[in-house]
């Protein structure tokens, strides 16, 4: 049994005692691992970053609990970038379960808002987000075709009040805003079926700039839509989350899940080629 | 006290459900927008060219409308936000409304009377025989009392009912007759909304009569349609379009590509089964998981160890799982012939039925019947994941020499062939999943692909008209391969009519 | 009539749905859902024979005191155990039997045996695909012919399309990978949907005219 | 969590642990887990077939009707149709009446072949023919980018892909010379699909057993977090008790190893 042949037929608890271990080690030591970053994600990044404090951005949370392991680091990570950047923000729930999820993400990020953090070498002092002044929570409403169609004439169509029950003319940061024109860009965050209505009905009719976040599933059908420009960026899965965090040097639960799997992967591509070369020395063996 | 007003509260919902009170019913408005806007808006232009006609290729119980966009949608004053269809709907539905809100009252009251005598009677039981004392007496008395007037109560609601539904039968029958009264008796009513920028509309309603939105057929209905603005009392409504009628098709013209390869490939069956009885030689080139079966079973009898047959996780209304029925029957009748021991876990009741039916006429094939015995073909469970468990279970302490998955499978394919594989079995594995082919593939010694499945069992067989049977599959794919290239090319040199053809509708 | 009828019956009743399909009409559609509840009452019918056999193997295994035969009485013990839960249920302060309503589904019991032991097992036997697959490509991904070469390949291929150590080849692996998964896959895809399409019609006319009768046993 | 709850996730837990023994072999654990999930998923199953199905598709219809007319007077008396089928089904049970059975089975495989007919036909051939009379891209047909599925050279491989695919199915014909070697192109492209798509289910199949490992990790956390309202030395011990248990069936398996090894 030479060592080629030990390295073909090895026993198979190895390769799960190794993978156990690998997955085990990569998820609890935080240490960070690079993720390359492709020209859809960066675009949605560098957009949001180009804006100047006070612009608002419009994210729409727009998926359900089963969605949420891939979506909401996507949340995170882009509304955190936004308040960092002093941008407002609107944020709407239009799937049934969405305003619970959209409460849960504006409270964490909150928090996180509160503590003196370092960004790509700029160092941004904690503040306290305000709901009125930093951001609206419109909430619900069923029917999401025309909600989308309404804001475009005038948010206070289909939301005459958010989420708290507070009055759209009363909210100081909603003074003077109408509908799409007043927003840099709307990212909408679902699993696929309000997408296709806030490209057709949103950005379809009323031209404001649309970045998607997608699962993983879903992100490979849209692609066409980003070549045709109807959308500016896209976001597909972890994968897309954890570039996202990657850009904005804000390493978050999409990291640490692609940490686990860039090495999972590599253990069983090590695997792969292992019995590979030993299948073909001991071959070369056998031929001599 | 508590008692006596739980009798004025049961009389009180007697008498109101007997009087079947009407109540009224407004339109259901789109959005409310209280107007808090500075510019008034202009009432823009109507819809245009309104068309309305029954659905086609339907079961009828619903109409199509079709009409051009207001030149104030996307153009123009662009203020037209969205469409809404009104339907002219005589007063006489609702009465018919009326009486099905009572019956459904009715029904409620007796499913309630009907839950409620039992545990009365059964607390009654309680009392009498429980503590005596204070009170006692008046709560024997009022459960008698209820219970005596719910009894007399309970046969007059069932007759109610009965009556209603009469009414109700005689109701819908004049709901066309109704509908001629127009425009007099009656007022045009929303039935739905289109976006802005949409030009067409199905107005559908349901087949069941006893349900609230049933659209009756062969009755004459009148359409408007209302361009909209953001704010809802600014509209203009189009001219009317009717009397259009709705009806069910007998021959749904859409499937009719469908309908074709059917009688296509039915011909093409029974041509060349009927050419196979009369003798003639088909030639079929060889597939290896099927010469890997033969070689496997007789390597489970050298070395003494059983055969495991896995029919999948389909029911027996899949076909894959009905080709796996076939092959089973040629393995059954092999391994009864070299005295093999055979393990066939299932996971659905039918197809175990079916596969002991299968597997104890193949021990009488090979002349054997004794040694059927009931427990080689059993049921597992009816869930994915404990039905590999146990498979797993069964495959590492039985040890089998042979494993066989056919059938339809789902993600535990791989769960089941590294296990096979941890247990030193020879696998061969067929379905008809492509998302779990490749597990199969990688994890098997043999693997039937897709088609592969259905072909095994004329392989197996060797019968001249399972081979014919196959030959027609041939020819058909044959056909699908000429059709695809010319329709590509037709594409390519923009000749839609020819691409039409095999468009399949709904 | 052992044989004849019942191949009869499949005769008329495939053809009948054969066409049933074509005609939207409501008739055709009432007799089409009235079928269908046959099927599943049917079916529900036929879980009763599968009871039957799994208690009668267990009893079997416990007889023969072979080894292990201590494992079938946890069967029986949970296959009696989730059944006699599903039917008591709590109502109006006393526990009883309840067949015609539903009250069972909400005992806790019953609950809690399906959160805390079907749910973990089921999910964790679903979880070990994560190893099979990894001892599945190491045991049997060797480019042994080019067949088995191309699947190695493309498998590694997409699953290097995320590792950031690749430098610059990183892209192009990416985009290839992409590639892969949008071209070939699908070719293959529409090759077997066709192939398997023809092949189910097939045996279901085989079926329908009689032609293979294996299903129905003999004598 | 109360009490009660902790010891259902302890239970959880264990069964969790148990099923995971399987990757090293199989061993008492497992059997247990094993032959407790099929008993109360078999269980589980009669019951939701009973309250979800059988009560409402069959009883509730003919319950209308009075017993002392066997419920024909029910306003949809016909359902009394399948459940004569389905109890004709029960003559299984005896040996020499079994053949009745089939009557039941007959109409049920007759139902469902003849309801797959025309549905496969239309789901399956007719969509893909269609679907595969894509219109080829020739303006951009070398596509842009190192690789580009949408352009015209993808969609011809795309074609011939899918063609070859289906000569490699030919049955009647054997794989040699000119057809053989399209049949080679077919098999292969095969290859290359099956390999991507194996491939892109490994992230799948690896989150899948992270969510394992994280649910176990709320059952640490709240066995050992002493800030847990309920947390008590009660769990500890159970926890031992575990331990224990598995470490003396890895020094039995030890010492089995070894004098297996000499």
């Amino acid at each position: 049994m030479n060592i080629f042949d030990r390295m073909m037929s090895l026993d198979r608890r190895w390769v799960f005692l190794l993978l156990v271990v690998v997955c085990a080690v990569t998820y609890i030591v935080p240490f960070q691992v690079p993720i390359r970053v492709e020209g859809e994600v960066r675009s949605i990044y560098d957009f949001i970053d180009t804006l100047k404090p006070g612009e608002i951005v419009f994210i729409a949370i727009d998926y359900d609990p089963n969605a949420l392991a891939e979506l909401h680091p996507m949340c995170y990570a882009v509304m955190e970038h936004c308040f960092r950047k002093n941008l407002k923000v609107i944020v709407t729930a239009l799937s049934q379960n969405g305003p619970g999820m959209a409460e849960q993400a504006i409270l964490n990020i909150s928090d996180s808002l509160m503590l003196d953090r370092e960004y790509n070498g700029v160092l941004y002092e904690g503040r306290e987000i305000r709901n009125g002044e930093d951001y609206a929570f419109l909430g619900y409403k069923p029917y999401f075709a025309l909600v989308i169609l309404g804001m475009g004439q005038n948010f206070r169509i289909p939301f005459p009040t958010d989420y708290y029950g507070t009055p759209l003319d009363s909210i100081p940061m909603m003074q003077g805003v109408q509908n799409y024109d007043q927003v840099a860009c709307v990212v909408d965050l679902s699993a696929g079926n309000i997408t296709d209505a806030w490209i057709s009905y949103g950005q379809g009719r009323f031209y404001f700039p649309l970045a998607l976040g997608l699962t993983g599933v879903m992100g490979a059908d849209y692609y066409p839509y980003l070549n045709s420009r109807q959308i500016f960026g896209l976001m597909a899965g972890l994968y897309g989350a954890a570039q996202y965090e990657e850009m904005a040097n804000n390493p978050g639960l999409a990291k640490d899940g692609m940490r686990v799997q860039v090495y999972a992967h590599l253990v069983i591509i090590l695997f792969i080629l292992m019995g590979n070369i030993g299948y073909f020395m001991g071959r070369r063996d056998e031929k001599k | 006290m508590k008692c006596r007003s739980l009798i004025a509260f049961l009389l009180v919902l007697c008498a109101f459900t007997l009087t079947g009170a009407q109540e009224g019913i407004g339109p259901p408005d789109s959005i409310s927008a209280d107007s808090t806007r500075g510019d008034s808006i202009l009432p823009p232009a109507p819809v245009g060219n309104l068309k309305a006609w029954d659905t086609d290729d339907d079961h009828g119980h619903s109409v199509t409308l079709e009409w051009e966009i207001s030149s104030d949608d996307g153009a123009g004053q662009n203020s037209v936000l969205s469409y809404e269809i009104f339907r002219w709907t005589p007063f006489f539905m609702d009465t018919l409304k009326g009486i099905r809100n009572s019956l459904a009252q009715t029904e409620a009251y007796i499913a309630e009377l009907q839950a409620f005598l039992p545990r009365a009677k059964k607390r009654l039981k309680v009392h009498r025989k429980g503590e005596p004392g204070v009170g006692f007496a008046d709560s024997v008395a009022f459960y008698v009392d209820t219970i005596a007037a719910s009894e007399r109560w309970l046969p007059l609601h069932k007759d109610r009912l009965g009556q209603l539904r009469r009414e109700r039968a005689q109701a819908i029958d004049m709901i066309p007759q109704a509908h001629k009264s127009y425009p007099e008796q009656g007022e045009w009513r929303k039935v739905g909304t289109a976006l802005s920028g949409q030009t067409s509309y199905v107005d559908a309603g349901v087949k069941e009569k006893v349900s609230g939105d049933y659209l009756a057929d062969h009755a004459d209905y009148y359409y408007r349609v209302d361009a909209v603005t953001a704010d809802s009392t600014i509209r203009t409504s189009s001219e009317i379009a009717g009397p259009v009628q709705s009806y069910g098709q007998f021959f749904n013209t859409g499937r009719i590509p469908v309908f074709v390869a059917v009688i296509v490939f039915t011909f093409l069956t029974v041509f060349f089964v009927t050419k196979a009885r009369r003798g003639a030689d088909l030639y079929v080139r060889p597939l290896a998981g099927i010469e890997a079966v033969d070689d496997a079973i007789g390597r489970a009898t050298e070395m003494g160890k059983p055969i495991l047959y896995v029919l999948g996780l389909g029911t027996a209304a899949d076909i894959g799982t009905i080709a796996s029925f076939t092959i089973l029957g040629r393995v059954a009748k092999r391994v009864a012939e070299y005295q093999t021991k055979l393990i066939v876990p299932c996971y659905d009741p039918i197809v175990m039925t079916v596969a002991q039916e299968i597997v104890k006429s193949a021990y009488l094939d090979a002349g054997r019947p004794d040694d059927y015995y009931e427990d080689i073909v059993y049921f597992v469970t009816q869930s994915q994941f404990a039905y590999v468990a146990a498979v797993n279970g069964t495959m590492l302490r039985e040890l089998p020499a042979t494993n066989m998955y056919m059938g339809v499978f789902f993600a535990e394919s791989l769960i089941l062939a590294e296990t096979g594989a941890l247990a030193g079995s020879i696998q061969i594995a067929g379905t008809d999943q492509v998302a779990q082919l490749p597990f199969f593939i990688v994890a098997c010694d043999y693997t039937l692909i897709g088609e592969e499945l259905y072909a095994a069992s004329a392989y197996l067989g060797r019968e001249p008209i399972l081979l014919g049977s196959l030959k027609a599959q041939d020819y058909a794919k044959a056909a699908v391969m000429v059709l695809a290239l010319l329709g590509l090319i037709a594409v390519n040199l923009d000749w839609t009519a020819f691409t039409d053809l095999f468009v399949v509708a709904k | 009539m052992r044989r004849q009828i019942p191949l009869m019956l499949v005769f008329i009743f495939g053809i009948f749905m054969i066409f049933q399909y074509f005609v939207p009409h409501e008739s055709s559609e009432w007799i089409y859902e009235f079928l269908l509840d046959w099927i599943y009452i049917i079916g529900i019918f036929a879980l009763a024979l599968g009871i039957w056999s799994l208690i009668r193997v267990s009893v079997a295994k416990i007889k023969a005191h072979k080894s292990g035969w201590g494992y079938p009485i946890i069967t029986l013990a949970g296959l009696f155990l989730m059944i006699l839960f599903g039917f008591t249920g709590y109502r109006d302060g006393s526990w009883g039997f309840y067949f015609m309503t539903a009250e069972g589904l909400s005992n806790p019991m019953f609950r809690h045996f399906f959160d805390y032991i079907m749910i973990p097992i089921q999910s964790t036997m679903f979880a070990l695909l994560a190893f099979f697959i990894a001892s599945a490509a190491y045991r049997a991904f060797r480019a042994r012919n080019i067949m088995a070469s191309l699947l190695l390949v493309a498998a590694l291929v997409v699953m290097l399309r995320f590792n950031p150590y690749l430098g610059p080849i990183g892209p192009v692996i990416a985009d290839t990978a992409s590639w892969l998964l949008n071209v070939p896959n699908l070719a293959a895809k529409r090759a077997i949907i066709i192939g398997v399409g023809l092949g189910m019609v097939a045996t279901s006319l085989k079926i329908i005219l009689g032609i293979e009768r294996g299903y129905l046993g003999k004598g | 969590m109360d009490f009660g709850t902790f010891l259902w996730t302890t239970l959880g837990a264990f069964l969790t642990l148990a099923t995971f023994s399987f990757l090293y072999k199989d061993n008492p654990f497992y059997k247990l887990a094993e032959h407790l999930v099929v008993g109360v998923s078999a269980g589980y199953f009669v019951i939701i077939l009973w309250h979800n199905a059988l009560v409402p598709l069959l009883f509730q219809r003919l319950s209308d009707g009075d017993w002392y007319l066997l419920w024909f007077n029910s306003s949809t008396p016909w359902y009394w149709i399948p459940a004569i089928l389905g109890a004709m089904m029960w003559t299984r049970f005896s040996r020499n009446y079994a053949w009745v059975s089939r009557w039941p089975l007959a109409l049920y495989i007759g139902i469902a072949t003849g309801l797959a007919v025309p549905l496969e036909m239309a789901n399956r051939v007719n969509k893909q023919l269609y679907a595969s009379m894509a219109n080829i891209d020739l303006g951009n047909f070398w596509g842009q980018g190192f690789l580009d599925a949408t352009a015209g050279y993808s969609q011809v491989i795309i074609f011939a892909g899918a063609i070859a695919g289906l000569f490699y199915f030919f049955f009647s014909k054997s794989h040699t010379g000119v057809f053989g070697g399209v049949a080679k192109f077919g098999i292969w492209i095969l290859m290359i699909g099956f390999g991507a798509s194996f491939g892109y289910t490994v992230m799948g199949r690896i989150s899948l057993f992270i969510n394992r490992v994280q649910d176990l990790g709320l059952w640490g956390e709240a066995a050992f977090n002493a800030s847990n309202p309920n947390h008590s030395g009660w769990f500890l011990a159970v926890f031992w008790i575990m331990v224990m248990g598995v470490a003396a069936y890895i020094v039995v398996e030890l010492v089995k190893f070894a004098r297996a090894k000499a």
